[in-house]
């Protein structure tokens, strides 16, 4: 099964390259989405392929090369979950794009930078080698801000040019973050990064320092709080079905799974690493919810709540880090990682959802502005109870999948001791229901409006794809029953919980150079052929 | 000293120097010209470090990056001057950030206990050693018949990258730098390229002249 | 864009063909010495640009049409994809399945020097592509009724009569 | 502080000046400026972290020449090769963001005919 790891990024990286040549050379316009779809369904079949295979650890070292010199992908429970959650949201994303994509130009060019960015999101979750995730931030990024500008209206390329210029900071700081790690631990791959730090007893000022850096690169990508002042505008300008994968999953893989990654599985979740988090997370949580709800942008006001979901992942995993660096129960801490994982799982549904929807209310009437629109709950009735799910989803009311993991981290929390942490989760809750009250009552309720006198249901496909989605958001709730978690959940709460790999085994290793507990000392591990681990 | 240490002080002068004009000048052509002074200062850094491989493509890529920003600049014209944020805001940026960069720089360089530091410049991990654990017989420290390994993966590359070892084979390229990229980590530079291929065509789709049209339904209503 | 003067039109026909040729150079050797793909191409790619510059890009595009820059640009990068691919031959991704033969020599590191000039190739009609694309841009909107100041865009989005 | 600590100082400076353009300058080529700043302090911390010094001699290139004999002396005293095949990648991936960015830039320009920044601003972040 490793073996055919690398074609979770080489399919959609021929797509990316074929499309455009493809486009050039049959210039057809509908069927352009065709071969994207194929490929997707068949990265998306790998995927479930691999979530349903058994729960151990796939290394693939890429070339047959061995450590110390090549680079690995790793398949994890973490990496499976991402994976599945990606291909699903962009399998849809680009049924939905059939349609909608009818309102731009150059179809070809679009798709493959779809394609690529898919391949970026890929490879960043697969990848065991830390510059490698920098390459591939690198390709979904790019790939992100060229479909931010893709309809080349001035204030597109504006959000596309902020877009790029704290992307392109947060990569630069990402890099110094590596050069750090290797000037001090002599490992590029994270897994040994991780044996290397543990060697040493833990971080030490240098790497605390390399930590630093990857905080504020990751936390930039996943558009914590002080750090967010792109997405509100990068967000909302591109086409909707990007700006449904750029939500839904792209600061996940991007921002949120690296930050985890980083925090986790190569710096140990210390209880330092763990506040950090709890104050990124809490911050972007409480401010992102009160910056949507004076919004009148439909798009807009979406995006905001994104920092604001976002931030209860990081707030579910920074709580577990600190719980576990306290000694409560290794059940409670399981229970907050569920919690931040499921609620990033849900948040990709509803939140691309969401954005299909507001997609095609645009599509329909030509605007996005909450005051131009109502009684669109007439008028399109599959795309209004679409919009109802998605909303009472991410409003956190039973029985969607919102209200399950909402309830979930606010239980990790109190039983954690997070008291006022736990109020303020339920109280960012609240107004996230009061905004997209407003949102339902100016876009379904009332009288339609002048705008929207000629508004008639969107195309099937986006019907479809729309559909697909708000059945995914009942379906999801089933992850609570213990049966379904324990399949698709656990393997990846696991790997967040277990930390760097040496925490259960830290073999003693004898250094022979002059220096006392010098860290290279795991370059000595014997070279692996292609290994199967279980954890 | 190393004089190569005294030469490169001596170039980062120079390249802070060329960046500070570079960032401050009022004229946009000015500004790009000594960016690529400052480019080519890079380069020549390189070469003094031993990178004759990133010393050819700095300048390659310096001199298609200032003929493309030169054109932009020249064909342009811009009657604003490039003008700055408030003096106020600014100030405080700069005050916090040149707080941490000095911060980090006592974290990186001077403090610690002296497990897992920073290694200083010319004496890098590869340096040292580290002993094959596998032959090491339990409970005594000295090591020294089993085979010494260089410690970062870096030196193990040196040592095994053109060769190989017992259990791994080698690239066969003489360019050490080349056998990484293109073999080793082979998947690196795919993602590169891809990267490349990515910007030419976001470019392009950038550069369209006509973003959206008038999709079939309104056509038809109208 | 018009072509520049006699004086360096004559220069450019001297130089840029070796320009080319040590591009070309470049890529063949990038695994004995220094340089590689990457280096050559932009190299490559900038003896092309040169030649558009003194020349004009009417010449150009007789030489070297768009599309054809876009396609091996594409091309390029697709050879490398299969010869990554290709190593599952040998036994997995990214699999050097040539011999290896004499280091120091053009035909040694296996499949280094093809990645090499798939890497050449792309580098170089990519580099250039984009080049033209941004060295074009100028003339077409220049056509363009233009305010110095364009209206506010509608906020409310995109709406059909816009284009 | 030691003076083989310094280069590292230096080009965390270069950073900081990256960082300023981009902070307080407000034109698409002053960030152009700012970024290509950014990317060459970080290569120049990459490749610093690479380089030994070999005493009594010139620093030496990664690259075999003149056959196997002189292998083990390349092993010896060669720079570490591997940073730089790193920064060779973030070359690449410089000049690609470069290229957006101008292509952005010229856009930009079309729209509002100035590379100011402070005179399109249509968003609120």
């Amino acid at each position: 099964m490793q073996k055919l790891l690398p074609l979770l990024v080489a399919i959609p990286l021929a797509g990316g390259f074929l499309v455009p040549i493809l486009g050039r050379l049959t210039g057809t316009r509908r069927g352009a989405a065709v071969l994207p779809i194929l490929m997707v369904a068949a990265v998306l079949v790998l995927s479930l392929a691999l979530l349903a295979g058994p729960d151990e650890t796939l290394v693939l070292w890429i070339g047959g090369w061995e450590f110390p010199i090549g680079i690995s992908l790793l398949a994890d429970g973490l990496t499976r979950y991402l994976l599945v959650i990606v291909a699903v949201v962009s399998l849809l994303a680009l049924l939905f794009s059939m349609d909608y994509m009818r309102q731009y130009t150059s179809p070809s060019l679009y798709y493959g930078l779809f394609m690529l960015m898919l391949a970026g999101m890929n490879g960043v979750v697969l990848a065991g080698d830390l510059f490698n995730i920098f390459v591939f931030i690198e390709i979904a990024g790019i790939a992100s801000y060229a479909l931010v500008a893709f309809g080349t209206e001035a204030d597109e390329l504006e959000a596309s040019l902020k877009y790029l210029t704290l992307g392109t900071v947060a990569s630069t700081f990402i890099l110094i973050g590596i050069a750090v790690v290797y000037n001090v631990t002599g490992q590029l791959n994270w897994a040994k990064v991780a044996e290397a730090i543990a060697a040493g007893g833990g971080p030490s000022m240098p790497l605390y320092v390399a930590a630093a850096f990857f905080l504020m690169g990751f936390g930039l990508k996943a558009a914590m709080v002080p750090f967010h002042a792109w997405l509100p505008d990068a967000h909302p300008s591109a086409p909707a079905p990007i700006s449904a994968m750029l939500s839904g999953v792209l600061i996940k893989a991007c921002g949120v799974y690296a930050l985890a990654r980083v925090v986790f599985s190569v710096f140990g979740g210390s209880e330092v690493f763990g506040w950090v988090l709890v104050a990124l997370g809490g911050a972007s949580m409480v401010v992102g919810v009160f910056l949507a709800v004076g919004q009148w942008d439909f798009k807009r006001l979406l995006a905001y709540h994104s920092i604001s979901q976002m931030g209860y992942v990081v707030l579910a995993l920074g709580a577990a880090a600190v719980m576990q660096a306290r000694g409560t129960s290794e059940a409670v801490v399981a229970l907050a990682i569920f919690g931040g994982l499921f609620h990033l799982a849900n948040h990709a549904i509803f939140k691309s959802l969401l954005f299909l929807c507001s997609g095609s209310v645009e599509y329909a009437t030509g605007t996005r502005q909450l005051k131009l629109l109502g009684g669109l709950g007439r008028k399109m009735p599959v795309t209004g109870a679409c919009l109802r799910i998605a909303a009472l989803s991410i409003s956190g009311v039973p029985p969607l999948n919102g209200f399950w993991s909402k309830l979930i981290i606010v239980l990790a929390l109190v039983l954690g001791g997070f008291y006022t942490l736990a109020v303020i989760t339920v109280i960012v809750s609240f107004v996230t229901l009061l905004s997209f009250a407003k949102v339902q009552r100016y876009v379904l309720g009332g009288e339609p409006t002048a705008a929207v006198e000629q508004a008639r249901e969107v195309p099937a496909a986006m019907c479809l794809a729309s559909l697909a989605l708000a059945v995914l958001c009942f379906a999801s709730s089933l992850i609570i029953l213990p049966a379904v978690k324990s399949r698709l959940v656990d393997p990846a709460v696991r790997v967040v919980q277990a930390g760097p790999p040496p925490r259960a085994k830290a073999p003693p290793r004898v250094v022979a150079a002059e220096r006392p507990g010098a860290v290279a000392a795991q370059a000595a591990v014997p070279p692996a052929r292609l290994e199967r681990t279980s954890p | 000293m190393d004089p190569v240490l005294i030469l490169l002080l001596a170039l980062f002068g120079f390249m802070l120097i060329g960046s500070i004009v570079a960032v401050e000048t009022r004229d946009l052509l000015s500004s790009v010209i000594c960016l690529g002074a400052v480019g080519f200062g890079t380069s020549v850094a390189f070469l003094l470090l031993g990178a004759p491989d990133l010393a050819i493509t700095q300048v390659v890529v310096e001199v298609l990056v200032l003929v493309v920003l030169v054109r932009v600049v020249i064909t342009r014209k811009d009657e604003t001057q490039a003008t700055s944020r408030s003096t106020l805001g600014v100030g405080s940026v700069m005050l916090v950030l040149g707080v941490l960069v000095a911060v980090m720089f006592w974290m990186l360089a001077g403090a610690g206990d002296g497990r897992l530091k920073m290694r200083a410049f010319g004496d890098p991990l590869m340096n040292e050693t580290v002993a094959a654990a596998t032959a090491a017989p339990a409970g005594e420290p000295q090591i020294a018949t089993t085979q010494a390994e260089p410690g970062s993966i870096g030196g193990a590359y040196l040592k095994h990258g053109l060769v190989g070892t017992a259990v791994s084979r080698g690239t066969g390229a003489a360019n050490y730098v080349m056998g990484i990229v293109l073999d080793a980590r082979g998947y690196d530079t795919l993602g590169e390229a891809t990267v490349i291929f990515t910007a030419i065509i976001g470019a392009y789709a950038v550069l369209r002249r006509i973003g959206r049209q008038a999709h079939a339904r309104d056509v038809a209503d109208r | 864009m018009q072509g520049m003067s006699l004086i360096v039109k004559n220069i450019t026909r001297l130089v840029a063909g070796f320009i080319a040729i040590f591009g070309v150079y470049t890529v063949f050797y990038g695994h004995v010495s220094p340089g590689g793909g990457f280096a050559g191409g932009v190299i490559l790619a900038g003896a092309l640009v040169l030649i558009v510059l003194a020349f004009g890009e009417e010449f150009s595009r007789k030489v070297l049409p768009h599309g054809v820059a876009q396609t091996s640009d594409a091309l390029g990068a697709m050879s490398f994809l299969l010869v990554a691919l290709f190593g599952y031959m040998a036994g997995g991704f990214f699999v050097n399945f040539l011999p290896r033969g004499e280091p120091c020599t053009l035909f040694s590191a296996g499949t280094i020097p093809i990645s090499n000039l798939a890497i050449g190739v792309k580098v170089g009609a990519g580099l250039f592509g984009a080049f033209l694309a941004l060295a074009l841009f100028r003339r077409q909107s220049d056509g363009r009724s233009r305010s110095p100041i364009a209206g506010r865009p509608n906020r409310g989005g995109p709406n059909g009569e816009e284009s | 502080m030691t003076l083989p600590m310094l280069p590292y100082l230096l080009a965390l400076l270069l950073l900081v000046v990256g960082l300023y353009a981009i902070v307080a300058k407000r034109n698409v080529i002053k960030i152009i400026v700012g970024l290509a700043i950014l990317d060459y302090a970080v290569n120049l911390i990459l490749v610093l972290v690479g380089y030994r010094t070999t005493p009594g001699a010139a620093p030496m290139a990664p690259i075999l020449t003149g056959g196997m004999a002189n292998e083990p002396a390349l092993v010896a005293g060669a720079v570490d090769p591997l940073p730089q095949a790193l920064v060779l990648t973030s070359i690449v991936i410089s000049l690609s963001v470069t290229a957006l960015l101008v292509a952005l830039g010229l856009r930009l320009y079309e729209k509002y005919g100035t590379f100011d920044t402070e005179r399109m601003r249509n968003l609120r972040g």
